[in-house]
Parts: C-alpha cells; sequence; structure tokens
C-alpha cells in the first residue's frame, strides 16, 4: 500500500472521527474536538497532496471495487491523485487545516452546533476528494459531498440574518446548475470512450465535435464553481453570508476545484483542443478579472469585496491558463510552460492570503459584527495581529514585493510580454489586450487592498463598535498568523515553489537561482527577493544613521489633533469613508458601473434655504446579475404561481386530475 | 584599476541621485521663478529646506499611528532602490537583482501605497482625499506603463531596462523609429502623472481641495516630511532620467571602465537639468486638469503605447 | 505662443534685493536651524484684509521674498514662521493656539500689522478676545497699517538671514 | 537610398500620420486640430515625397510638392480662416467621451491591420506593409465625422479621411496618375471652401457652427 493510498485512507478515517466527534461531543467541547479532528484531516490532506505532487509512484492509489446493476461501463472507483491533483489536494489541505484552527476559536451558536460542525467535515473531505478522484463517477461523487456540505454550512446562520436564506438560495441553484452541466459533460467523454476512468478517458483521445461540446458543457460547469462572469453572481452573495471560517475555506480551496477542474479538462482529458476553446476561456477570464476587481474596488462591504476580489483572482489564474494553451497552440512551448506555471503560483498565492484575508474579516465581524467599512477605522490600535496579518496579505493580493502575489504576477507577466505575436494575428491582438487588462486590474486591485486596509484598520474609528473592537482568541490569532506566514513565505522563496509546481504540471524550464529565487531562461528574466531585501537593507542603512541622528537632536512632539485648518472639533464623520474613497472610481467608470445616487435635502422649518442636512445614498449593484438573472427568475417563479393554480389542494380535482389521466392511457391504448 | 564593479556603478548611481536631486528641483523652481519675472530661491534652495526639516521636531497627533513615521522610510527605500536599479549612468546591472522592468514598477507602488496608507491614516478630510484620488490616478496610469515598456521590450526580447537602453545605444535607428517613439511619449505622460506634475497634479498649490500629493502629507512635519519630500524628488529623477535614457539614449555607460562611467555621469547630469528646465518651461503653459479629464489624457496615453506594440507585432516596425 | 511672448517682452520684474539691514530687532535672535529656509504659514485672525493684501504682494513677483529663502506652505506642520495678521476675534483665540502648537519647534511667530501688534483700531472691539502677544508669545513685530511689503520681507530675512 | 533608410522613413511618416489621426480625436480644440492637420497633410507630403524618391519617378515628385501645398498649407489655413470668422475656439462637448473615442480609435486601428493583412501579403515590400495606416486613417476620419458637433470638426475628420484615402493609393498603386491626384485634392479643397461659406453662413443664421441646430429646420 503506497504512501499515497495509505493518506487517503488516513483521510477517509479522520473524517469519521470528526463527524463522530461533532455528533457526540459536548456542547462545550466540541468545538476543540471536532476542530482538532477536522484540523488533522487537513493536514492529512496536505501531506498526502505533496506526497503526490513529487510524484511518489503514479496511478498508485485506493481502488474501491463497485458494481453497480447498471448498463454502465463502470469502471472500479479510484482515489489516485496524479501529480497535478496533488497540487490541489495539498492546497485544500492546508487551507482546511488553517480554518479548522481558526474555527476552534471563531465558530459560536449555529456554526458550532453538531450539524454544524459534521457539515465542516463532510465539506474538507469532499473537498479533498475532488483532486484525488481519478475516475468520472468518485470524482461526481466528491464534487457532490463538496457541494452539500458547503449548502449546509451556508445555511448556519438562516434563524439569525434573513439574506442568508436567499444567498443559500443563489447558491443551491448555482452549484447545481454547475454540477449537471459536469453531468452532461462526462456523460459525453464516457459516451465517446466506453470507460469511466480519466487514464481511459485521456488515452482514447477524443476530438471533433464531441470534444467540443464536452469541452464547453465541463468548462461551463468548472467556470461557475470558479466563479466566472457570468456565473459568479453566487460569490458576492454567498461568501459575505457563510460564517467566515467557512467563506475563507470556500473562497480559498473550494472555488480552487474550479480551477482545477478546467486544468483537467484542458490537460489531460482533451488536451489536444483547438485554439477557440484557449480564446473563449481567455475572454471569460478577461472579463472576471477586470469586472471582479471594479466591483472590489467600490464595494464597502468588507466580505464582498473579497468575494468579488476572488472572481478576480480566479480570472487572472484562468488568464494564464488560456495564454499557455493559445502559445501552445502557436507551438511556443517554453513560454506556455511559464504561463502555466504562473497560473499555479497565482492559485497557490491566492489561496494563501485570501484564507489571511476572510479570517481577518472574521475576526473583524466577530470584534465589532460590522462588515461595512464604512462604520469600521482605526482597528490597528486595538487588533494588532489581525491588523499585521490582514496587512500582510492585502499586500500580497495587491501584487506587491515581497509577498506571493508579486512573484505570482511577475510570472505571469514574463509569460505575457514574451509571447511572440509576429506571426499570427490572433496573439499579435490578444496579447496587448491580455497585458492591458491585467494591469489595469493590478492596478485597481492596488487601490482596493488599500482602501480595504486604510479604511478598515487606519484613521479613526467610524463608530462606537469600531471603537470597542478586541483581539480574537488565541486559536484565531495563531490561524492567521499561519496564514500570513505563508503569504510571505512563499513570496520570498518563488524559486522552490515555482520549480516543485513546474514540476507538478511537466512544465520545464523554472530554475532555482540564488538562494531561493526563481529563474526562467525561456524568457531570460530573473527574481531574487531576499536579494532584492539586502538592496533596500544596503540602500536604507546610511538614511537610518541620519535618521537616528536627527532624531537624538529633535525628539518626537505629541499634539493632541491632527491637523484641521485648525478646526477645534475633529469628529471621525469628517473622514473618508470606503464610499467616498471610491467615488473618482465609480465617475471614471460611470458607464460600466451604471451606480444609482439619491440626494435627499432636508430643509430647516425656518427658511427653505437652510439646510437641516443633507442624505447621500449610493448603491452600486452587479450589473450581470440584474441584467441576466433577473428575467430567468421572474420567469421561474412564474410558472410556479401556475402550478399552484393547478394544485390547490381540493381532493376533487387530484381525483379529476388521475381519471382523466386513466382515460387518456385507455385511450392511448385501444388506439 | 580603472573598471568599476557593478556594485560600485549602482553605489555611483545612489550617491549620485542624491546629491543632484535637490539640485535637480532647485533648477526646476529656478527656471519656473525666473519665467514668471521672479529672482527666485536660487538652485540650492531645497538643499537648505531639506536640512532644515532635518533639524526640526517632527509631530504625532494623538490617534495617528505607525505610518506616520514609517512611511518617509518605506518611500525613500522605494526610491532609492529604484535609483540603484534604473539605467541612469550605466547599463550594468546586478546579477541577482536585474533591473526587471515589473520589479522596477513594483518597488515604486510599494512607495506609492505607503504614501496612500500615510494620507488615509492621519484621519481628516484632505488626507484621504488625497490618498483616494493619488491611489485612482495610479490605477489608472498602470497600463499605460505596462504596455509602454511592453513596447520596448519587444524588439529586444527582454523587460529589463538596462538591456532596452544598451539596445537602443547600439541601434539608433531604433530610437526614431514610430514604435520607439509612441512608446517613450506615452512613458512621458504617465511619468508625469506618477510623479504628480501638471498638469495631472500641481506641486506648488497651497489650495487643499486641489491637492493631490501635497493633500497626503499635509500631516507630516520635520525629518519625516524631510525623507517625504526628498523620497518623491528622487522619484522625479528616477523617473525622468530613465525617460531621457530612453529618449537620448546616448552617453550611457555601458561598459565598467572608469572613463565610460564619467562620460555616463556627465550626461545625465545634463540631460537631467536639460529636461527638468523643459518640464518646468512647459508647466508654466499648462494648467492643471479636472480630476476628471485626467483619464481621458492617460486613455491618450495608453492608446499610443497600445498603438506601439501592435505596430511592432503587425507591420514589424522593430528591427 | 503669446504668453511666449509676454514673457520675454516682460522679463525680470523682481526689484533688486535691498541690502540686509543688521541692527538688532529687539529680543529676536534668528534660530540657526532655520538659517536660509523659512517656510510660512500665514494666519488670518480677523483682519480687515489690509494686511492681506500686503502680504500677497510679498510673495508676489516684485517683492518675491522666495530669493530670501521663504516660501509660503499649505499647512504649519510644514511651517516655521507664522505671519499672523489681524487682532484676534473670539473665534480666532482657540484655532490660533491650536495652529502655533502645530508648528514644530524652532518656529517664530510675527505680528503683522497694528492690530496684531497692539489690537490696533479694534482693540477693545466686543468680539476681540486680545492681540496676538496675548494669545501666544509673539517673537517678531512688523508695525504699520497696513505695513509696507518691504517691512514684513525684512522681518522674514531676520529669520533666514539671507 | 538604401532599404533599411527607405522602410525607416517610411515608417516614420506613417507613424506620424497615425499619431495625427489618434490626436485629432484626442484633442478638441480647434486651433489645435488644425495645426495636427497641417502637421499630418505635412506628413503626407513627405511620405508621398520618400515613395517618389524611392521610384525615382519626378512626377510623383511633383504630386508630393501639390500634396504638401494644399493639405499642409492651403486647407488648414482657409480652416483657420473660418475659424477665426465664426469665433469657434473650442469644440463643445463631443457627442461620446473622449476615453471612449480614443479606445474606439485604438480598436479602429486594430480592424485596420487586420483587414489590411491581405493587402500586405498580396503587395510585398515595406510600402504595403505600412497600407494598414491608410486604412486607420480612413477609419478615424470616419470616427471624427460621427462623433463631432461642429461644422468645422466635422471638415477636419472629412480631411483625415481624404489622407487615409490619399495614403492607402499612393501605398497599393505606383501612385494615381498625376491628373486624377489633382482632381481629389482640387476637389477637397473645394469642399473645404464651400463647406466654409456654408459654415458661415449658418454661423450668421444660428449664431454657431452645431450642426445639431439644423435639425429646427425640419419644422
Amino acid at each position: 500500500m503506497s504512501g499515497v493510498s495509505a493518506g487517503i485512507a488516513t483521510q477517509l478515517v479522520l473524517a469519521a472521527v470528526a463527524l463522530v466527534a461533532a455528533t457526540l461531543a459536548p456542547a462545550r467541547m466540541r468545538s476543540h474536538v471536532a476542530g482538532a479532528a477536522c484540523a488533522g484531516l487537513g493536514v492529512a490532506g496536505a501531506v498526502t497532496g505533496l506526497v503526490a505532487m513529487s510524484g511518489g509512484n503514479p496511478g498508485a492509489g485506493l481502488q474501491i471495487p463497485v458494481t453497480l446493476p447498471l448498463g454502465l461501463p463502470l469502471e472500479p472507483l479510484l482515489l489516485a491523485p496524479d501529480r497535478l491533483g496533488g497540487v490541489f489536494l495539498a492546497l485544500a489541505g492546508a487551507v482546511a487545516a488553517v480554518t479548522a484552527v481558526y474555527g476552534i476559536g471563531y465558530a459560536t451558536g449555529p456554526a458550532a452546533s453538531r450539524s454544524g460542525w459534521a457539515a465542516f467535515a463532510v465539506f474538507i473531505l469532499g473537498m479533498q476528494l475532488v483532486p484525488a478522484a481519478s475516475d468520472v463517477v468518485s470524482f461526481l461523487v466528491a464534487w457532490e459531498t463538496m457541494a452539500i456540505g458547503s449548502t449546509v454550512l451556508l445555511l448556519a446562520d438562516h434563524g439569525a440574518r434573513s439574506e442568508v436564506v436567499r444567498a443559500t438560495q443563489w447558491y443551491a441553484v448555482m452549484t447545481h446548475a454547475s454540477f449537471l452541466l459536469l453531468l452532461a459533460g462526462f456523460a459525453v467523454l464516457v459516451a465517446e470512450t466506453g470507460g469511466t476512468s480519466f487514464a481511459t478517458i485521456a488515452a482514447a483521445g477524443v476530438s471533433g465535435t464531441s470534444a467540443s461540446v464536452a469541452f464547453v458543457l465541463l468548462l461551463g460547469g468548472f467556470a461557475t464553481k470558479a466563479g466566472l462572469v457570468p456565473v459568479h453572481v453566487w460569490l458576492p452573495r454567498a461568501h459575505p453570508e457563510a460564517p467566515s471560517h467557512v467563506s475563507a475555506a470556500m473562497s480559498a480551496a473550494m472555488v480552487k476545484m474550479g480551477v482545477y477542474g478546467v486544468l483537467l479538462a484542458a490537460l489531460r482529458l482533451l488536451p489536444q483542443g483547438p485554439a477557440w476553446w484557449a480564446g473563449l476561456l481567455l475572454v471569460l477570464a478577461l472579463a472576471s478579472a477586470l469586472y471582479g476587481i471594479l466591483q472590489a474596488s467600490v464595494a464597502t462591504d468588507l466580505k464582498r469585496l473579497l468575494a468579488y476580489s476572488t472572481t478576480e483572482n480566479v480570472g487572472l489564474i484562468l488568464v494564464a491558463v488560456a495564454v499557455a494553451l493559445l502559445l501552445r497552440g502557436a507551438g511556443d512551448e517554453p513560454v506556455a510552460d511559464v504561463a502555466l506555471t504562473a497560473a499555479l503560483l497565482l492559485t497557490v498565492s491566492h489561496a494563501a492570503f485570501k484564507t489571511v484575508l476572510f479570517l481577518g474579516a472574521g475576526a473583524i465581524l466577530h470584534a465589532t459584527g460590522e462588515r461595512d467599512l464604512d462604520r469600521l477605522g482605526g482597528l490597528a490600535a486595538v487588533m494588532p495581529t489581525t491588523s499585521l496579518t490582514f496587512g500582510v496579505a492585502a499586500l500580497g493580493a495587491a501584487a506587491l514585493p515581497v509577498t506571493s502575489g508579486f512573484a505570482a504576477e511577475w510570472v505571469l507577466l514574463q509569460s505575457l510580454i514574451h509571447g511572440d505575436g509576429r506571426d499570427d494575428v490572433a496573439l499579435a491582438i490578444l496579447l496587448p489586450i491580455t497585458v492591458a487588462i491585467v494591469a489595469l486590474t493590478a492596478g485597481l486591485a492596488l487601490l482596493t487592498f488599500v482602501k480595504a486596509y486604510g479604511i478598515a484598520f487606519l484613521a479613526r474609528p467610524r463608530s462606537p463598535a469600531a471603537e470597542h473592537g478586541h483581539e480574537g482568541g488565541r486559536s484565531m490569532r495563531a490561524a492567521m498568523l499561519l496564514g500570513a506566514a505563508a503569504v510571505v513565505g512563499l513570496g520570498l522563496a518563488p524559486g522552490p515553489v515555482a520549480a516543485g509546481l513546474a514540476e507538478a504540471v511537466g512544465a520545464s524550464g523554472i530554475e532555482v537561482v540564488g538562494v531561493l529565487g526563481v529563474s526562467l531562461p525561456a524568457v531570460d528574466a530573473l527574481l531574487d527577493p531576499v536579494a532584492l531585501i539586502l538592496l533596500a537593507a544596503i540602500v536604507l542603512a546610511p538614511v537610518v544613521v541620519v535618521h537616528l541622528a536627527a532624531a537624538r537632536r529633535a525628539p518626537r512632539r505629541d499634539v493632541d489633533l491632527a491637523w484641521g485648518c485648525g478646526g477645534v472639533r475633529v469628529s471621525p464623520r469628517m473622514q473618508y469613508t470606503a464610499t467616498s474613497y471610491a467615488e473618482p472610481l465609480v465617475r471614471v467608470f460611470d458607464d460600466a458601473l451604471q451606480p444609482s445616487r439619491d440626494v435627499e435635502v432636508s430643509h430647516a422649518d425656518e427658511s427653505r434655504y437652510l439646510v437641516s442636512q443633507v442624505r447621500f445614498r449610493q448603491r452600486v449593484t452587479d450589473l450581470v446579475a440584474d441584467r441576466a438573472y433577473e428575467p430567468i427568475v421572474r420567469a421561474t417563479l412564474g410558472i410556479g404561481e401556475g402550478a399552484r393554480r393547478i394544485q390547490n389542494g381540493s381532493i376533487h380535482r387530484y381525483l379529476g386530475f388521475s381519471f382523466t389521466a386513466l382515460v387518456l392511457v385507455l385511450l392511448a391504448v385501444t388506439w | 584599476m580603472n573598471t568599476l564593479t557593478v556594485p560600485g556603478l549602482l553605489a555611483v548611481q545612489v550617491v549620485g541621485a542624491l546629491a543632484l536631486t535637490p539640485i535637480l528641483i532647485g533648477v526646476m523652481r529656478q527656471t519656473r521663478a525666473r519665467l514668471e519675472g521672479r529672482a527666485g530661491g536660487g538652485v540650492t534652495q531645497p538643499w537648505r529646506d531639506v536640512r532644515k526639516l532635518l533639524a526640526k521636531e517632527p509631530l504625532q497627533a494623538a490617534g495617528t499611528g505607525p505610518m506616520l513615521s514609517a512611511t518617509p522610510l518605506l518611500l525613500i527605500t522605494s526610491s532609492l532602490v529604484v535609483c540603484a536599479l534604473v539605467p541612469l549612468v550605466g547599463t550594468a546591472s546586478l546579477a541577482t537583482v536585474p533591473d526587471d522592468l515589473f520589479v522596477v514598477v513594483s518597488v515604486l507602488l510599494l512607495g506609492t501605497v505607503a504614501l496612500a496608507l500615510l494620507g488615509l491614516e492621519s484621519g481628516t478630510a484632505f488626507g484621504g482625499m488625497g490618498s483616494s484620488r493619488h491611489m485612482t490616478i495610479a490605477a489608472l496610469v498602470e497600463p499605460t506603463v505596462l504596455v509602454a515598456v511592453y513596447a520596448l521590450s519587444i524588439p529586444v526580447g527582454t523587460s529589463a531596462l538596462s538591456a532596452i537602453v544598451a539596445a537602443r545605444v547600439q541601434d539608433p535607428a531604433s530610437v526614431v523609429s514610430p514604435v520607439g517613439l509612441l512608446a517613450v511619449v506615452a512613458l512621458g505622460i504617465a511619468v508625469l502623472a506618477e510623479t504628480g506634475r501638471l498638469p495631472v497634479d500641481n506641486p506648488s498649490t497651497h489650495l487643499e481641495l486641489t491637492m493631490v500629493h501635497e493633500a497626503m502629507v499635509l500631516e507630516s512635519s520635520g525629518r519625516d516630511l524631510a525623507w517625504l519630500e526628498v523620497g518623491s524628488w528622487l522619484r522625479l529623477t528616477a523617473l525622468l532620467g530613465l525617460l531621457v535614457n530612453l529618449a537620448i539614449p546616448w552617453g550611457v555607460a555601458t561598459t565598467l571602465s572608469l572613463s565610460a562611467v564619467l562620460l555616463g555621469v556627465a550626461a545625465i547630469v545634463v540631460k537631467l537639468l536639460v529636461a527638468g528646465m523643459l518640464v518646468a518651461a512647459g508647466e508654466v503653459f499648462l494648467a492643471k486638469l479636472r480630476l476628471f479629464r485626467v483619464p481621458e489624457l492617460l486613455a491618450g496615453s495608453f492608446v499610443l503605447a497600445f498603438l506601439a506594440v501592435t505596430a511592432s507585432f503587425l507591420i514589424g516596425g522593430a528591427p | 505662443m503669446r504668453l511666449a511672448k509676454l514673457i520675454r517682452r516682460t522679463g525680470r520684474v523682481a526689484e533688486p534685493a535691498p541690502e540686509l539691514s543688521t541692527e538688532p530687532a529687539g529680543a529676536f535672535r534668528p534660530d540657526r536651524a532655520l538659517a536660509g529656509s523659512a517656510q510660512v504659514r500665514h494666519v488670518d485672525c480677523g483682519s480687515c484684509n489690509g494686511c492681506e493684501v500686503e502680504v500677497g504682494a510679498v510673495f508676489g513677483p516684485v517683492y518675491d521674498a522666495e530669493r530670501y529663502g521663504a516660501r509660503l506652505v499649505a499647512s504649519p506642520r510644514h511651517a516655521d514662521v507664522l505671519l499672523v495678521t489681524g487682532v484676534v476675534t473670539q473665534n480666532m483665540r482657540e484655532p490660533l493656539r491650536r495652529t502655533v502648537d502645530a508648528t514644530p519647534r524652532p518656529r517664530v511667530v510675527v505680528a503683522v500689522g497694528d492690530c496684531a501688534v497692539d489690537g490696533g483700531v479694534f482693540r477693545d472691539g466686543y468680539g476681540v478676545a486680545g492681540f496676538v502677544d496675548e494669545v501666544v508669545g509673539v517673537d517678531l513685530t512688523v508695525p504699520g497699517c497696513p505695513p509696507e511689503p518691504e517691512a514684513i520681507v525684512e522681518a522674514l530675512r531676520r529669520v533666514t538671514g539671507r | 537610398m538604401s532599404d533599411a533608410l527607405f522602410s525607416q522613413l517610411l515608417a516614420t511618416t506613417t507613424g506620424l500620420l497615425l499619431v495625427t489621426a489618434v490626436v485629432q480625436v484626442w484633442r478638441y480644440s480647434l486651433s489645435a486640430s488644425i495645426r495636427v492637420l497641417a502637421v499630418q497633410g505635412a506628413a503626407l507630403g513627405a511620405l508621398v515625397a520618400v515613395l517618389g524618391i524611392e521610384r525615382g519617378d519626378a512626377e510623383v515628385l511633383v504630386v508630393a510638392v501639390l500634396v504638401l501645398a494644399m493639405k499642409a498649407v492651403a486647407i488648414p489655413w482657409a480652416l483657420s480662416r473660418t475659424a477665426t470668422a465664426t469665433g469657434a475656439v473650442r469644440e463643445q462637448a463631443p457627442l461620446v467621451n473622449p476615453t471612449a473615442a480614443l479606445l474606439a480609435a485604438t480598436a479602429l486601428t486594430v480592424l485596420a491591420y487586420v483587414a489590411g493583412l491581405p493587402i500586405v501579403a498580396v503587395l510585398e515590400g515595406p510600402a504595403a506593409s505600412a497600407v494598414p495606416v491608410g486604412l486607420a486613417l480612413v477609419l478615424i476620419g470616419f470616427l471624427v465625422l460621427l462623433t463631432r458637433r461642429s461644422a468645422l470638426a466635422q471638415l477636419i475628420g472629412f480631411v483625415v479621411l481624404d489622407n487615409g484615402i490619399a495614403t492607402t493609393a499612393f501605398l497599393t498603386s505606383g501612385g494615381v496618375p498625376f491628373v486624377v491626384e489633382l482632381g481629389v485634392t482640387l476637389d477637397v479643397l473645394l469642399v473645404v471652401l464651400i463647406l466654409r461659406v456654408l459654415t458661415s453662413r449658418l454661423q450668421s443664421a444660428h449664431g454657431g457652427i452645431d450642426l445639431d441646430e439644423l435639425t429646427e429646420l425640419r419644422d
């Protein structure tokens, strides 16, 4: 029995343990026991993933011989992650472990109930089995497990807040639409190849129309899970309403399963796709990146902002994938490999910083009960650890040195500008547009996260709740620190990470250079963050010397007020809020966002020339959701109404129905 | 021993930039003053200002946090690193830290972000306003910068600035090629926006409501302010220097021999001072754009950059 | 183009710098830290705007105080010299205090105009809180109603020593 | 002249043509537009001259001089006269916002390049590879015609369009026959003059040269 199969068996056992713990443990220590078990499950997954990633012995895994009494050509279920699967298994495991630890301190009320922890365990298990599955049936089973677990978790707070129910409805509908699409797509493949194991399908080398049909169906299904525009609508609804450790797991790991699916379809199952597949993917991905970050930059609900930024990041990841496919089609293998590596780097780094960001948002929610940036502020003083970790993660999300996000985006840009479009019109037009959009996305991401961090943690509290914020429990802080460390670590050591990931997708030409730096001989580019830091330290040294000398001569003096033009009082309401911070942007992209503004001016009683108060309200809604989905929803409700009219509960009418049916049948038979 | 090592060259660039920057700003102010019919404070005035600011006590208002003292050091560090990386004097670069454009831009942005956070931290209306505008402009400049350098990097096949400049020294024809021209013009506009010059931001305004950069540093004083000033001046030096070296690459040292480096120093000093005078003179004729007209300007520069890329791909304008 | 012609025709309008007077002004000793560079913040504490016109002239092309190292700035945090004009009104007493407190040391408070120096015609007015020296300490005074720009320039030159 | 130099000059002149066209979309101060138009005319003349020298064809050189005279001097002069006469200095708010118009111009240029590819493929040589610029000029000229209100700005768009046609013609064939070119250019000048008269009439009738005013003539 190989390491991998042992690992997967352990996961199954640990999941069972977690379930038992969740159901049997007494309420006061349930979170500790169940949380610990879930964390263990996560760690097991991570280790298994790493083993599989390093290519322990390929194909090895857990075989579950099943015989379903169906006429289907079912091969035995096989849980044997390949190297790519290993990457995502490790990623899911790591995220699950961190979020579970966080959950120990964070989960309260429904989230800490029996069903809450049980669902969490199921969710994690499903998430870790998806990349491990290497045949259609087990893949779909794992996929559905993941979906059910997450749906139950999402429902946790439905008692407290009514939005939760609506969010869950959206999520359930979208996630099942995704499942159906996948089912259809795989059905096509199975029908074509007559086998259910990925190996069989890949070996058969499906091509032609059926391949295209299958690819489009699969892409639709995976895109829905990955939250691409226009099927992203569940993200900004579900993420804010779920308990924060769950949203973290969903956004950082579950969404990635969509990415894994796309890679699985495009690289393993249908490797020889025509160019327009990549083109389609690229268009979708670019739209998601830009639209996601635009919405994020104007959002004021912190978790909604993070959700949209997830759409953006998934967009970037799939941009990398699509470019890799395009270049491969154009026969530019080396650069394509770089792009592919960039995709995986982006995936890992997003998992790291988005976990921390959502956990940080959870800590804020936990401390202040506020998600609305316009009512936060000054938290750095009262929540130092959260402030530090959230800041680091925000740097990562803004792709600034020396974080994981920076390294990843650097590799992506390198691959983009080195794709040669001189003899390929498609590339010549697509690559510049891609570079431009990616650059704009990066710029807006910068603004978004400066806003998120600056408004929430700096300046002065905008509400009493924010004033009395406090740090969360030990396990919460530990989880966030762990994640932040990962963000910095991945940023400092892009070399080994990139090399490992490149191995996993069989990409060549990624080399470790210097201490931990990464070198891309294919595009002769090189990045060594450690050296960069050293350089910075060297140039900073003399400045610091002068600074200290000056500090000894003229010490700092404290004054009571910030300079407000000699104003006698400074109220926190004078500060810029998240809304006002994004105001210029909203104006610039007025046509794209179409915000609804209304200004109420109420006059004083004495004279209508005196204004007693002005109320300004601005709402930016999700245009895609409004324009594309509302009609569908309305139509569905209409049908529901119709059905109700038919079915009005009168027994006679029902008897009438069955009688008519009977008569009709008889007529049909006698005909 | 008449050749330098690469670190030596970088040291020359950093020290040189530190020494030259106040003079550059002084020259720009002096030019402006003369064109306005004033006598002006002399080219060494910025030096005196900085010296004085270092001797003064910084103030810290209650409720402001660590950024107030951290930002100045962050900003000047990022500026100095950029000065070291950008090929100002010579085109040699460290093996472990190549002057890769994306790295340079990110390091610059680190300073930008630090400034924006400083502005938000003060908790006053002006700080937030400046910060918001600053970040909006930074976000919109990004595409221009990257696409412009993308255009420049296509013929060379790398995004390392030194390689690009070196290639332009070797092949002067590429300097006047439409691709080169378009890209450099686009980059120029981006640089003006990035360093807060007219017509995007007015560096010498006293009216808070029209401020972008100034509004963020309203709260800083003493040595904090000194570092902030020097930091943003250094940004100007580095970016303007890069621009002139791209537009007029001659004189840049392509070898490390002492004579070449000396020539390079002389060349960059002259180029920078002349460029500074031109910018200042141009500013006399310009009025500040309304904030919401700025996107048009940036869109224009972006179009130029984009045309440069497509041109170099489609008519193969680049050798 | 028209502007360029104008500039060429106008040339330099700044008058030649007068001699730097050497006799000490009262007890004032300029701080060596401020030698050669003094950023100026102007505070109007209830002036009739006569002094404002003169202060404006000081930094205009003709008198051009910038050549002596004096420049107007937007925040007292950046300032070394506070030019206070006008008698201090009730409503400006606190803001003036805050402004002085918001100016990092070493700093110089200059009272410009009779009202600022000793209340002038507004002294003992019902809305008046007192003249500048009563509210915050004054280091230099520039009497006159309104004072000549030369006088203000001289006061600034005492600070910068140029 | 040497091939390298030839293609270099070609690239520079065509690049100038393109940039001036984009600037037409970008700026909407009429005086600036007219100045830029003059530059564009000069660039066109230079392009023709370069072609003439390369082909060693005296007639083309004459055409070059003619083009220079017409497009770089006569037409801009006429336009600026009109501008001063009608006192129209700055184009009032255009129909679509400039940012969008600029991006549209970019898209059109890319389109022109793509559409031009077959032509480039057919007739070889550096001259052919610049044909897309001509197409781009035509498209951008149309864009200006579409997006501007005032008669003068539309005139400018029209001239840009004509420049585009001329560029394409010169680059593809060995330059249209002398007489035709002469005719076309005079034609344009004529149109400009006529429209100039109309504009001044419009001015005197409506006190403005905003073409939307003409909709009032309906009823």
